[in-house]
């Protein structure tokens, strides 16, 4: 289906291998309301804290974590939907992160970022038919009007596997699948250079999520795209994606090869992750338990680690002192003072 | 299912025949509106002291009033009046109040605290009382009651623009559209705005009743529409003074028609509310 | 306690702000205050006495100066409709407005809320719609129309109530002030007899007045019951079994209060201010009669009190609102 | 707390009366700048005057007053100066003021002066009577005080008797003056007096109480012990309370409530026409298009009079139309030639050569139910003459504002004096100075000589004359269009008896009986 | 038209259904949300109800506690809990079980607890009608319970929110209340969607230990398929408002016979597979307002059909507790 269609992925050969590259990232929200009166607040949820990690051209970089561990706003960040608190952010050669995430929608890159929203309902306007949905990117980046615009709207959905008989419809006309796949048109309209998923087949069913996760891949191998794929499901995640970054707490814990990592995890909230994961195969008697809840992500210790208290292995040392994220061999980095310490 | 917002309408009213009832209600209204002038059998405004007071009878339906005026043809032809303040001030506050609700839920900071504080203090009014004010401040013209009327419904439209902006300003569509390259105005108008206003529509037809009210309420304290001109209010407020005398009709029928018509646009509301829930689309 | 006295300051800036425009509404008033004083043979230099007595003749700015300053003093200016002091008259109308507009709220809340409860409950159901036609019937017509009316039948045709004469009959006293509502303060000397005198005084308008609060109430009870009796919580109490009573009381009527209770504020400082129609029926001493007759002699102390009155109490409420949520709502009580 | 006067005797029922008003005092003091009409009320019940005018009987519910003859009130005789430049009063031995103290002519001179002096309506209603200055008030003795005349007034006298010269028990008032001269503060809200009632209460804007002064000694002792006057602004309630038996007496209700009730029978109602007050309509005779005469007189030929009577006063008034052309008799208010005939108010505006225009209506909104349907009438009765006329309805404080601009084309207004003399209601109405009642700015020399000189006519032959001038002219001229002269209507239940009907209109509980 | 008696021997078994059949009406029509539907469940077991979004397993749990809502009746069949039929039971009969012999547990835990009442009395709430535990008894149980539920700091907590409570605790809350009464059986809707992985592991395995300890017959409705692999013992596999196979679990994960299973299980991401491998399946679930519904309501999505299918559907016990409803099983 991918042959009909012209395909000019638009990067740069001058830009070098990396696509995306940040740096030190750090996102952090005031809590409680800042009243008229009440000043200034001085609580901030740490969502994002210190990130740094790099995205080859055409990779699928798998992002996976705890519940709030800071997943989304991440991929806000580097989809420039909103601005970091510090850090640098750059896209092939340029720094994106002085850009305020106001003005980069009508930035000329604005296009070739795009995302595809977890909730694939809730992230078309309801008052939106498909095509508009698909259209509207089109549109207002790249000015295509008419019948060029009909005909890069069909493209695109055909692209995606979606009927063109469907185009017409509103999202709440649609099945779940079939609107997970106007997301996904959406997103690729513009021949983004990276796309970042926020969990795209949490809603869908087995059955569905596995054409979506298979047009994906069709898609990275037609159109040259690299992804950002975020997931609770560390099964996909292992699947689709070729490294995997792993965080918690809005600090990256592990970073590595999907494959490596999962089969043999180096921090040891990885290992837990892992071994929670239900398995066809039965349960595992042994299993690692992580019991307990994370700590808060408001004004956290500097000085701890984040897993600091959850963690099975954790010592005093983890109270004071913030492990750095370290490099192992493998291309792997774990953040863990013990992470040599793993049982192979 | 319905696939169409029609046909969905068309469901939600058979199934609730008081907002069908309303809906045929309304509907009688703007018929009234349009073509009552030309349809009444007496002149609203000729006078014929013979015949003050009059009973409801075969030649006067509701009767006469003090200086023998037919009080069926000015209930009727009043329809157009009252219907046009009652419009002209919602719309002026859809307009003003929706969008700076609008503004404030979606841009929050100091725009929202502006706004807020603007229609804190509105709120803090008696807000019959600041309508009085204003009319008797600016004058007691049609203009000047609608914009009364519209200045005191203020806040409520702020209110609920700004809660159901807030609600979508976090949406999914809103961050979809920001990826499509529209930038905040963009996103408040072309996306946020038509997706309230199902609700404001509500808004609307629940304060369209209470402009009239209001209206009324002007009329009796002496500051309404000006005589001659037929309003249901100012009719209201006249005949007030007949009841106690046995002269029931020159208030009674003004007023039926009045609360039919409030009564018509909140039931309105009230379903149009059950149309557009959210939690009733099948 | 923190919090309050933070919202408390928040409100600061809306009273400033109807103190101003409270002040400019009542400069710009077309009437000539002087002239309406001096009576109908005044010469224009007794005009003139009066406009300066008044202070009428200094330029605006000024006047709203010496005006604020005495705000500060607490000193509200004179009322020229009643000659007294305005603090004066606001402070012996007050509660006369309050208990009738509480009662009315009452009255309304006694129907509107076990109403809505049944709509809710019953929804789409005959109930269900005679609800919402009964209610909405209730706010479909002006106050003073079914003021008039209730006048008309229960006093002048039946003779059931008695004659509205104001907060009392003609011929009693009213009981020492404590309260300055009739009810409690007849109640604390048990004086039984001007209880029952003040009760049916203030039924008629307060029938009136819980007329219309009816429909704001029975609509938002029934909204917020419905949404509460969707939610997933009230099928957790269901599958564990609970009896129906506990059911709709104790878990979805709870929780349906919340948005209720702040509706309640708003319909009674709405009620508060609307009550000035009621008031002039009823012959009722309140400070909404009070107001719309200084307007209309274009008076602007009394106007200008009358809403300072009312901002104060808007914003007293509100905050006994946050009470009673915090109270209702322990998630508020974190915020 | 009157509470604790339960231990007396209370007043029974039946010594009690219940009235229900519009609107009650917002003072006690009528001379207090700012009073409003009922602070008469409390004149007149609360205070004495030197004298009072006789009453003469009119109807068998009412007793009206002899404006032209006087009686004792608190001097028990009075002495004209031979030359006639003065009149001496005695002040009555055994009168007391509330505080027991005897009233003297200091207190007399004391409250004169005031009246005089405190500026607004009371300084001006005293210069009508050419009372003006405080030396014209002596002190003769502590029983003998003198009024020394300006000039000869005829109105001098009457006007001694109104409720404006009420006497104050003036050592209690300067006591408790707080340093201000005439005590305004203290008076304002307290009755210092010595008339017949006394202020039990009064809650402004809800009710006033009176309570007899038993030691009351200017005339018979009041039947009535204690009066309960409640503020019911909504006229239907009134209504409604007189007609159930509530209240015992009210007025100011809407003319078609009168109608109903003097057609139902089961209550008295007293009806006067107010001596001196018309309804009426007044053309801008200073500014186009209505200082063309012509103009005026078609308009006079097209009022609707007969519709106005019944569709706006239901019939509670005296027609002003359709006299002859020249007054039958030397008094005022009299018919005026015109009548409705459309045929000839065309002809005069075809006459007048104005052009079909349009203008404004003016009344005033507390006018409430009459001015409203009498200004749709008129409206609707001019259309044919081709002016076309726009209703502006202003709120009462906004009214005589406008009037003062002199600008309004045509008012509905309602004039009345109190002192009932032609050229007196042709003084404040018809005279060139211009006072804010000469509401059509009518300026005619020719009038202001007629008017002078029958104010100040030496003898009844030369009085006739002017008066017969000005009345002759007002009806050419038209600058007013005379309506009716209405009612002073008040309901009372059956048992009430003693109405007195005084110029000031309010009330008098003196003379008052129930049961 | 007859279905086979359940596998799981009777005289065990906590829960029997047999032939169960609901609709719903609805303005577009009736709405055939469970056809004939049919298991057991025996003390302390626990089966799992695994099938696509809106294949019926939460209207299944719904309609055996009647918590329908009022469009949806029971068209049919029976279900005896210990031996108490409660398709003919009165809603006050029903109300009685509810909470007491059979409890349920939903997915959004936090939702699903009363916003403003903290825990401690929810879980009284249940004590005090079923057990008839006075205020103060069904404290002190109620904190018991959140101890047995490992909620540490019991009587602290008692006094707790929900919206102070993570997911994870909230979940267990609300398992607290499910056992409060040590209810003979307990179903589980999706108990752990939306919950982390690490979370879903520690509240099932309190789950898990509870039903051990008392004995409780556990249904487990889930879609994940891997998780009802790691957790029951029996899987029944639903289609769109028919049970298709039932089996216990290894049977069923390695000797799938009915084609949907199949198609479920090579639909199901593993840890070791390969996403080239993994197939979708097919078509959608058939519209349940249908009246021509086909007797197999997986005919048209099936690439074993034959003409046979047309025929009415039949129980097939291929072997000893391994039932499929298919008339060209794999
Ligand atoms: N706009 C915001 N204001 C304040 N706090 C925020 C905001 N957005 C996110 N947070 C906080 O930042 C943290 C990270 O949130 P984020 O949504 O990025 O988590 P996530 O990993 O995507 O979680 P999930 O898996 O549930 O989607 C959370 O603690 C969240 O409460
Ligand atoms: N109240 C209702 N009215 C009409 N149809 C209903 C109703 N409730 C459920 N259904 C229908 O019953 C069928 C089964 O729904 P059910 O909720 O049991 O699915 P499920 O297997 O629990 O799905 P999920 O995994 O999404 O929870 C669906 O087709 C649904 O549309
Ligand atoms: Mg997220
Ligand atoms: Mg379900
Ligand atoms: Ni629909």
């Amino acid at each position: 289906m991918s042959g009909q269609i012209g395909n000019q992925p638009t990067p740069p050969e001058a830009e070098g291998p990396l696509l995306l590259d940040i740096a030190e990232v750090s996102k952090r929200f005031p809590v409680g309301k800042t009243g008229w009166l009440s000043g200034k607040s001085h609580s901030l949820v740490h969502a994002v804290d210190d990130v740094s990690l790099t995205l080859a051209r055409g990779e699928t970089l798998g992002l996976v974590g705890e519940s709030g561990c800071g997943k989304s706003t991440l991929v806000r960040l580097l989809a420039r939907l909103t601005d970091p608190t510090s850090g640098s952010i750059r896209f092939g050669t340029r720094e994106l992160s002085a850009i305020p995430a106001k003005d980069f929608a009508r930035d000329p890159d604005r296009a070739r970022i795009q995302i595809v929203f977890q909730d694939a309902g809730e992230s078309i306007n309801p008052r939106f038919t498909a095509a508009d949905a698909i259209a509207d990117p089109l549109r207002q980046l790249q000015g295509l009007t008419g019948d060029t615009l009909r005909q890069k709207v069909e493209e695109a959905a055909t692209l995606c596997g979606l009927p063109l008989e469907l185009l017409a419809r509103f999202p709440h006309q649609l099945s779940g699948g079939q609107r997970a796949r106007v997301g996904i048109a959406r997103a690729i309209g513009p021949r983004p250079d990276l796309l970042v998923l926020d969990e795209p087949t949490a809603a869908l069913d087995v059955s569905v999520q596995v054409t979506i996760l298979q047009l994906l891949v069709s898609l990275r191998e037609s159109l040259g795209i690299s992804y950002v794929f975020v997931s609770h499901d560390l099964n996909v995640v292992r699947l689709l994606c070729d490294r995997v970054v792993v965080m918690y707490l809005g600090r990256i814990v592990e970073v590595g090869p999907a494959r490596a990592v999962f089969d043999a995890p180096l921090h040891p909230y990885t290992r837990g992750l892992v071994a929670a994961v239900p398995r066809l195969d039965g349960v595992r008697a042994d299993a690692l338990r992580l019991v307990g809840d994370p700590k808060s992500p408001i004004d956290p210790d500097p000085n701890a680690c984040r897993f600091h208290g959850r963690c099975p292995i954790g010592t005093d040392r983890c109270g004071v002192e913030m492990p750095e994220l370290r490099r192992f061999a493998g291309g792997r980095q774990a953040a863990c003072h013990y992470a040599e310490e793993a049982p192979a | 299912m319905s696939d169409t917002a029609l046909g969905h309408a068309r469901h939600v009213v058979t199934e609730n025949p008081v907002t069908g009832f309303a809906l045929a209600l309304f509907i009688l209204f703007v018929l009234a509106a349009i073509f009552g002038p030309s349809l009444v059998p007496y002149d609203p405004l000729a006078s014929d002291t013979a015949n003050a007071l009059q009973a409801p009878s075969g030649q006067h339906w509701f009767g006469t009033d003090q200086i023998g005026r037919d009080i069926f043809s000015r209930v009727v032809v009043a329809t157009r009046l009252d219907l046009g303040i009652a419009a002209a001030s919602v719309a002026l506050v859809f307009a003003f109040g929706g969008f700076a609700g609008l503004v404030s839920g979606f841009f929050g900071g100091w725009v929202d605290q502006v706004i807020g504080r603007v229609s804190d203090t509105i709120m803090a009014f008696p807000l019959f009382v600041l309508a009085m004010a204003i009319v008797a401040a600016l004058g007691n013209t049609v203009p000047n009651i609608v914009l009364a009327t519209g200045i005191i419904n203020f806040p409520l439209y702020v209110r609920v623009a700004r809660a159901e902006t807030v609600q979508r300003r976090e949406a999914g569509f809103v961050d979809a559209a920001r990826i499509a390259g529209h930038r905040d105005m963009g996103v408040l108008l072309g996306q946020v705005a038509p997706n309230i206003m199902p609700i404001m529509v509500v808004q609307m037809s629940l304060t369209m009743g209470y402009a009239i009210l209001n209206a009324a309420g002007l009329s009796f304290i002496g500051l309404g529409v000006r005589a001659p001109t037929p309003e249901w209010g100012i009719m209201v407020a006249e005949g007030a003074s007949f009841i106690v005398s046995g002269e029931w009709w020159v208030a009674l029928f003004p007023g039926a028609m009045l609360m039919t018509a409030v009564f018509c646009f909140n039931l309105l509301g009230d379903g149009l509310r059950d149309i557009v829930d959210p939690r009733r689309r099948t | 306690m923190r919090g309050l006295l933070l919202r408390l300051a928040g409100s600061l800036p809306a009273l400033v702000a109807v103190i101003i425009v409270t002040f400019v509404l009542t400069r710009v008033l077309p009437g000539d205050t002087a002239t309406y004083f001096a009576g109908p043979t005044a010469s224009a230099e007794s005009i003139a006495q009066i406009r300066a007595e008044l202070g009428l003749d200094r330029p605006l700015p000024e006047q709203f100066w010496s005006y604020v300053q005495a705000l500060v003093h607490g000193d509200l200016g004179m009322s020229l409709t009643t000659g007294q002091p305005v603090l004066t008259d606001i402070l012996a109308r007050l509660p006369a407005s309050a208990e009738l507009t509480l009662c009315g709220l009452l009255i309304g809340m006694a129907i509107a809320i076990p109403l809505g409860i049944i709509a809710a409950v019953r929804q789409g159901s005959l109930a269900d719609h005679a609800c919402r036609v009964i209610v909405t019937a209730g706010v479909s017509l002006p106050v003073f129309f079914t003021g008039l009316l209730l006048v008309y039948v229960f006093y002048f045709l039946l003779g059931w109530s008695p004659a509205p004469l104001g907060r009392l009959d003609a011929f009693a006293s009213p009981p020492p002030a404590v309260t300055g509502f009739y009810l409690i303060d007849a109640a604390l000397i048990g004086d039984w007899e001007t209880w029952r005198g003040a009760a049916a005084q203030l039924i008629l308008p307060a029938v009136t007045l819980g007329l219309f609060a009816l429909a704001p109430i029975a609509r938002i009870t029934r909204a917020s019951m419905l949404a509460v009796l969707g939610a997933e919580f009230i099928r957790t109490a269901r599958a564990s079994g609970l009896s129906s009573r506990t059911l709709i009381l104790t878990y979805a009527l709870r929780n349906a209060l919340l948005p209720v209770v702040t509706t309640l504020g708003m319909v009674f400082s709405f009620l508060l201010g609307a009550n000035v129609l009621v008031e002039k029926v009823f012959a009722w001493p309140g400070i909404g009669s009070y107001a719309v007759e200084a307007l209309i002699a274009s008076d602007g102390a009394p106007v200008q009190g009358f809403v300072l009155t009312m901002a104060i109490l808007y914003i007293l409420l509100n905050l006994a609102i946050d009470l009673v949520n915090r109270a209702l709502d322990p998630r508020a009580r974190h915020t | 707390a009157p509470r604790d006067a339960a231990a007396q005797a209370a007043p029974t029922r039946n010594e009690t009366l219940l009235l229900v008003q519009e609107y009650g005092p917002n003072s006690l003091d009528m001379q207090g700048i700012g009073s409003s009409q009922p602070v008469n009320g409390v004149a007149l019940n609360c205070y004495d005057r030197l004298v009072r005018f006789k009453r003469k009987p009119f109807d068998d519910v009412t007793t009206s007053f002899d404006i032209k003859a006087l009686e004792p009130e608190l001097a028990e005789s009075w002495q004209e100066a031979s030359d006639g430049t003065s009149v001496t009063f005695k002040i009555r031995a055994d009168a007391r003021f509330h505080s027991g103290r005897s009233v003297t002519a200091r207190d007399v001179k004391w409250s004169l002066d005031r009246a005089v002096s405190i500026g607004g309506f009371a300084t001006t209603q005293m210069a009508a009577g050419s009372l003006e200055k405080a030396e014209q008030f002596v002190a003769v003795d502590d029983k003998t005080f003198r009024v020394d005349f300006l000039r000869r007034d005829k109105l001098t006298m009457p006007n001694l008797a109104v409720t404006i010269p009420f006497v104050f028990d003036s050592e209690k008032a300067i006591a408790n003056s707080g340093g201000d001269v005439w005590a305004k503060d203290y008076l304002k809200n307290n009755i210092c007096g010595g008339g017949a009632f006394k202020v039990e209460a009064w809650r402004p804007g809800t009710e006033t109480i009176y309570s007899r002064f038993d030691d009351w000694k200017s005339g018979p002792l009041p039947k009535l012990r204690r009066i309960i006057a409640r503020d019911i602004p909504s006229p239907s309630t009134r209504r409604a309370l007189i007609e159930r038996g509530d209240a015992d007496i009210s007025y100011g209700l809407p003319p078609k409530d009168f109608k109903d009730l003097v057609d139902a029978g089961r209550l008295k109602v007293s009806a006067v026409p107010v001596p001196n007050a018309i309804w009426y309509v007044a053309l801008n005779a200073a500014l186009p298009p209505f200082n063309n005469v012509k103009l005026r007189q078609a308009v006079a030929w097209a009022m609707p009079y007969e519709h106005i009577l019944q569709g706006s006063l239901f019939g509670r008034g005296v027609p002003m139309w359709g006299g002859p052309s020249t007054p039958a008799e030397l008094k005022w208010p009299v018919p005026f030639p015109y009548s409705t005939n459309i045929e000839r108010a065309r002809a005069l505006m075809a006459e007048s050569g104005v052009a079909p225009f349009s203008t404004t209506l003016l009344y005033d909104a507390g006018s409430g139910t009459i001015g409203e349907p009498m200004a749709v009438l008129i409206k609707e009765a001019l259309a044919p003459l081709g002016i076309t006329i726009e209703l502006n309805k202003i709120p009462g404080a906004n009214f005589r504002g406008e009037l003062n601009k002199k600008t309004a084309p045509m008012v509905i207004n309602r004039f009345g004096g109190w002192l009932d003399w032609p050229d007196y209601f042709f003084f404040w109405n018809y005279h060139g100075n211009n006072s804010i009642f000469n509401i059509p700015s009518y300026q005619n020399p020719a009038m202001d000589r007629l008017i002078d000189a029958a104010r100040f006519a030496p003898d009844e032959a030369s009085y006739d004359t002017n008066v017969r001038g000005f009345l002759e002219l007002g009806m050419h001229d038209v600058p007013f269009v005379p309506i009716v002269q209405p009612y002073h209507d008040v309901a009372m239940q059956r048992t009430i008896g003693g109405y007195q009907f005084w110029p000031c209109r309010e009330p008098d509980f003196r003379y008052l009986t129930k049961g | 038209m007859s279905a086979a008696t359940p596998a799981a021997a009777a005289s065990q078994s906590v829960l029997d259904v047999t032939d169960f059949s609901v609709e719903f009406r609805t303005r577009a029509g009736i709405v055939r949300a469970l056809d004939r539907v049919a298991f057991s469940v025996g003390r302390g077991e626990t089966m799992a109800l695994v099938g696509e979004s809106g294949s019926g397993k939460s209207v299944t749990a719904y309609a055996l506690l009647g918590l329908l809502d009022a469009a949806g009746r029971i068209t049919g069949g029976s279900a005896r809990l210990e031996g108490t039929e409660l398709t003919s039971a009165s809603p006050a009969a029903l109300s009685a079980i509810r909470g007491k012999r059979a409890a349920m547990i939903f997915q959004n835990p936090r939702a699903a607890l009363n916003p403003i009442r903290n825990v401690g009395k929810q879980i009284g709430d249940v004590l005090r009608r079923h057990a008839g535990l006075g205020a103060r008894a069904a404290a002190a149980e109620a904190i018991e319970m959140l101890r047995a539920v490992g909620i540490p700091d019991p009587a602290r907590r008692a006094g707790a929110y929900p919206f102070e409570l993570s997911g994870g605790m909230c979940q267990r809350v609300m398992i607290a209340i499910a056992v409060a009464t040590r209810p003979a059986l307990l179903i589980a809707d999706e108990p752990t969607t939306g919950l982390d992985v690490t979370t879903q592991a520690v509240v099932m395995d309190i789950m898990g230990r509870l039903a051990a300890e008392t004995g409780m017959a556990t249904i487990l409705i889930t879609h994940d398929l891997a998780l009802a692999a790691e957790r029951s013992g029996r899987i029944a596999v639903m289609h769109a408002g028919h049970i298709v196979e039932d089996a216990p679990t290894k049977t069923l994960l390695l000797y799938p016979r009915h084609p949907y299973t199949r198609r479920l299980l090579a639909a199901t991401p593993t840890a070791a597979g390969n996403l080239a491998d993994l197939r979708s399946i097919p078509g959608n679930l058939p519209d349940l307002r249908r009246d021509d519904l086909p007797p197999c309501r997986f005919a048209a999505r099936c690439d074993r059909r034959l003409p046979a299918c047309e025929a009415p559907m039949q129980w097939r016990e291929l072997e000893p507790h391994h039932r499929v409803a298919c008339w060209n099983p794999a």
